[in-house]
């Protein structure tokens, strides 16, 4: 065991923690007043919910030894035998570390997708769908790409989550969006963001968090983690330039809630690639995700469909970039396209493909047995309320 | 000239602007305000309290018009403000000796 | 005793409420508020969708005086808050029947 | 048919609610204000730079009445919103030509 | 000396350094607005008041040479003889850098007591009793359980604080509440919290931090700092969601605040059980805090005294769960009732019981000392206009 | 290589990334609201436009084979030839982690200067002079302390950028505040801060991230980073207490804003001197810098110039205090005067005499250059409209 990597990992795990709060934030400051509550503590009891089925099953489905590369299996419920001794994903921290920084990333990955059905869920609908989501959709894709399946085998790669998290958690967005409907008003009534410092301050700590989500994600203090950790920065710099940049040229001005967009976007695209790839490729990895986000969330208004914080166009179309482009640009410990190596392109899209597919379909079957059951939408007169006061029974604010 | 203050709704703020810009009405001043009468309040928690909030978020619209006009907008306003829930607020039309613009000075009918 | 209301930009407030000092004018109340008029809103850009926002930041005055002041009033808040641009705003006279000080009862022209 | 407007200090608010309630007012409108009159404002401190703020926060209420309710109203105001110290504000009354309730279209007293 | 453990105790200390401000946040959001900067400045300036202590005389007081199993030697005043080689406390880490984290424990706990008297309590008397508090309280309770004192001589059990911290501020908060008296206006006008994106904002921080506090306590990254990390994480969330529920079925509706107080009432109270105890156990810590704590919160409506912001229900009696829990649960490194050791039960209930009868009857006598010399409370009318601009000359929004 | 000197160094340079978004903040509260967003952009973007120009040239212009004392040699442009490997300037982490650790320097110290400009500058003017700027000035005067430069050989000590950064960067706003001119209405107008918890946000993750920036300057986790630590901590709290208390003197009421800005005059004053003073001397560093900072503050109102947010009396004069102060103070590691070594505090008033000049003369060529060509500063109109809606078409906030 190293003391070094122990060190590493703890901060690590705790940075990635920090990015549910930030993302809370990132989306409480782009909905309107009245529903700023109800959306953050979406995201924030997502670290109470996830915790819970991790240990119980969780950990254990998604790392167990691998049944037919599809689930792992049930040795470690409870985290039974799970001790802290270094374990099997890793030779220099302890097993239960490895458990706690995965467990950051089970829970930031629904909470990502809060942000499709923003301001209009019912809190009861939205637990349970957390609940079956993670155990039924986040599980068996994690533990295709990271926990011995098949994804994993068939060599695709996957540095921090392109796959596992954005690509799956933004094909969620999708379909969640389409189901439950549009906001009341989208279109006819302005809807705007509410406190945009709110949203720069969840930016701000997004990318901070992101730090020991990519460099974390080496498992170790060292080299590679370096590399991840600063492909991370300039991928998500530049990711906020030309998101802005482009904002310039198609809207007449550079918005602060582009710089902050952006940045997300920058760091999501680099998210699978970033232990892959040097610095030159991260700069074009993140300006070609600021250009292509900005223009999914352009074509989002005309297909018409309401993801409310546009988590189809930043994570969904970020990652499936960043999948890609990790198929295209990888050259340290594995060769892209552009490095020789096509095949691995075509291994790329082929994870990709299996995890939107998957995702979509399940994430439908989930959400439909919901709305036949205990339904997905609060009331009309809830929502014209606003979900802080209708469900929660409080007010953001009460500054005089 | 009079003076037509109505007390609505927020959420109907866009339809009644609407509504009123259609007949010609080109000016108004709006303040947000809270209303206390029969429609009654939410409730709010926090840790060991509740409380009951009677002041309800309204919006009153003022608006300077001609006495010929008065029947016109009241009309207008009633029709786009009506959900008819309680709460859906109140018209007041009051006497009205003099406007100005102060941009040019001009006063009467011609400063509205 | 007339009511004085005055729409006028908010960032000719200082200027408004020290003419209006200078010319002895003791009392007024402020509210923020938003105008809909000639003048026209600005755009705002959040992600895809663009707003046009036609509601106007505005100050509304409102003072109490006796009838003598009128004239002298008007004029001094037609100076200090003219631009010359749309959006200058508007002041508008209306009839008072009665002014009551709260902490001493007083009542009419000494209350003001 | 008059309306009453009165602008008091923030704390009294709810004091006045009650008993203007206790008497039989079923509603009113309130609006946050800024007040400026012979109450002193107090001195803000920002690193190198102080301000005197001589606008004060006040609320004002408006309340509609029948014109036989308002010497009610007034000493109701008068008693719950009084502390006695400079700055306890005024009540100003003046006519109402109608009153329309939204809802139901009623107007005159009924619609109060 | 290890650079392992060092760098995890540099980036530990500077986390719970973060706490502080995190709480100023938490409470922050929780008072009125015109109380906000007031009540932050109390959190703020224990940063400075505490860390020159410290320097002068505060971490000799507690952690020097044992004298009587009372109170430290003077033997480092003005940290002579401190140095940066590793020190009696730890064999892995520089001495100064253990004396830099039991700072922060140092400055964080009079901070706790702050929700106690927010919004009533004039600055003067404030810095005086955060002076008083820390030398005759703090200083003594912290020597008695880690500084070689008669506690740990006896054996408590206290990972990372829950009976010098937790315990302790919050019996000092009962007093404080008792003595400086009702907030004008309480249980008569509506007295509600003015920003609740702060005081998640707040909680997120506190949580993010506390992985410094309870992992950090191993003072090294090792195998106990990984336990004491995932059961905090674990623990924590299980009490945000127990609160909730617990909210849901007595008021009917589950409230942000509540999840995040819950956050709170976890992290109090899996303090001092951190690295004792397995994940299973940490549920059930978790789990009864939430519901505990807010049952707690509710009494205290009953029994009338105003603890503006509930620090005694939240770390009084989450703190003492968690010490009592320890007694039960201990397992690693320790054995609890649960697991065949009674006495360990006994030990951590005598020492909850001298934390509280000792910081009860100083905490009063300090503030009857600063009530009845320079005065404890501001003005009615300083009271009226808010402490911000009061005390301060400050308002903390002028959003327009 | 070490892994726990990786460690840290991944943590402090993730830290020091913070302090730009933290600055956003503690600049975005002190400005009026129409320009909170124009304003944290100003720093928010600067993480993208350095990364850029770090990667393309600006380390290698830094830190590559000295010409002459005076700039580094091309020959790491594209930041080709740098690798995973330790590198020149430190055996134990990876030469890429040192290239991240200083690209967190080099951005911050332009967002630095924003607070001079802050409501008027354009957005295309900023980015211009953002490059420029960071080329033209930091990059030389980075190298002449650290990158093996004429002052580095001198013998200027410089832990962690008083002279680099805050000299630097203070000189720069002062020039800045001068050429641009005054804020419309300064002076006649009331023009006071809008959000005050945004600011002691802003100033508590800079308190946070500079333990990265202190610590971090050791380049390993050892006891010269536990001393740049623990400096850093007391100077910090000591600076806040002494800042209020010369206020409570000089105006008769402590502030929040003033606890806030004394922590950070204390951060900056402490900075050059972190890992070569004992406690006591950062003791009395922290309360100079306090009361002198609060003076250059007061001495701003009277000379008439505006530097919106006072970037000249906190970091221009703070920084300078800490460069003198580091030559009279220092005793770890090197003699200051009062240890017996007065060439020290010389060597050190010509290192901060020196980064003045240079810096006043280039900022003032870059700025007048700008004027006359793009221009500076926006319309009247836009201006009194405020920077967000002009410059960027958002608002910060819609609250009802
Ligand atoms: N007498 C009154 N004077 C002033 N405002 C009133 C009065 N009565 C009602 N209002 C305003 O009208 C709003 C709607 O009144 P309410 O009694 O709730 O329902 P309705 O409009 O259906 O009668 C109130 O919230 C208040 O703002
Ligand atoms: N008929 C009206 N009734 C009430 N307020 C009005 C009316 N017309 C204009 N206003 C107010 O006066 C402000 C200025 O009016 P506007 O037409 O923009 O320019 P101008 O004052 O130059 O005529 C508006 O923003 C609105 O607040
Ligand atoms: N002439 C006036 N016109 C309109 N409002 C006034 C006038 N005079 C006073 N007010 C309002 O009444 C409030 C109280 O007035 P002030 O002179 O401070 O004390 P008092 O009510 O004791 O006479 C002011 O803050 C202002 O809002």
């Amino acid at each position: 065991m190293s003391s070094g990597d122990t060190a590493w990992m703890l901060i690590a795990t705790a940075l990635v923690m920090l990015m549910t709060p930030g993302l809370a934030l990132f989306y409480g400051g782009m909905v309107r007043s009245k529903n700023v509550l109800g959306t953050m503590m979406q995201s924030f009891i997502c670290l109470g919910v996830v915790s819970i089925i991790w240990v119980l099953y969780g950990y254990s489905l998604a790392f167990g030894d691998d049944i037919l590369g599809f689930i792992g299996a049930p040795v470690w419920l409870g985290l039974n035998g799970v001790g802290l001794e270094p374990g099997p994903y890793s030779e220099t921290i302890p097993h239960l570390l490895f458990v706690a920084f995965q467990l950051m990333f089970a829970i930031i990955t629904p909470a990502l997708i809060t942000g499709a059905f923003a301001e209009r869920m019912k809190f009861s609908a939205f637990l349970l769908f957390t609940i079956l989501w993670t155990s039924l959709v986040y599980l068996p894709v994690c533990h295709w790409v990271w926990g011995g399946g098949w994804l994993g085998k068939l060599g695709a790669l996957d540095f921090a989550g392109g796959t596992v998290i954005h690509i799956n958690s933004g094909t969620a967005a999708l379909m969640a969006a389409l189901i439950i409907g549009k906001r009341r008003g989208y279109k006819t009534q302005p809807i705007y963001p509410h406190n945009l410092t709110l949203t720069v301050l969840g930016a701000a700590l997004l990318w901070f968090g992101w730090f020991g989500f990519n460099a974390g994600s080496a498992l170790a203090a060292n080299g590679t983690a370096t590399l991840a950790f600063f492909t991370t920065q300039i991928a998500t710099g530049t990711a906020a330039l030309s998101w802005i940049l482009t904002e310039k040229i198609v809207r007449g001005k550079p918005t602060t809630l582009g710089a902050a967009s952006g940045a997300v976007a920058g760091l999501v695209a680099i998210t699978p690639a970033a232990g892959f790839v040097g610095s030159t490729s991260a700069i074009i990895i993140g300006l070609v995700a600021g250009i292509v986000c900005y223009l999914a969330v352009l074509a989002k208004e005309r297909l018409g469909y309401d993801d409310s914080l546009d988590v189809v166009a930043v994570h969904g179309i970020g990652g499936l970039w960043g999948a890609l482009a990790t198929g295209l640009f990888a050259s340290y410990g594995a060769q892209g396209l552009f490095f020789g190596n096509p095949g691995q392109f075509l291994v790329q899209a082929i994870g990709a493909l299996s995890a939107i597919v998957f995702s979509a379909v399940m994430t439908t079957v989930i959400l439909l047995a919901i709305k036949h059951t205990i339904g997905l939408r609060v009331s009309e007169e809830d929502e014209v309320q606003g979900l802080d006061l209708s469900l929660h029974g409080e007010t953001g604010y009460s500054i005089q | 000239m009079k003076k037509i203050e109505a007390i609505i709704k927020p959420f109907k703020l866009d339809e009644v602007k609407q509504e009123l810009h259609a007949i010609g009405i080109s000016g108004m001043t709006i303040t947000e305000v809270k209303g206390f009468g029969r429609q009654k309040g939410h409730r709010e928690i926090y840790r060991g309290a509740e409380y009951t909030v009677d002041l309800i978020p309204k919006i009153k619209l003022e608006i300077v018009v001609n006495s010929e006009m008065v029947a016109k907008v009241t009309e207008t306003i009633m029709k786009a403000a009506r959900t008819g829930k309680i709460g859906d607020g109140k018209i007041f039309i009051s006497p009205l000796e003099e406007v100005i613009r102060i941009r040019t000075g001009e006063f009467g009918p011609e400063a509205i």
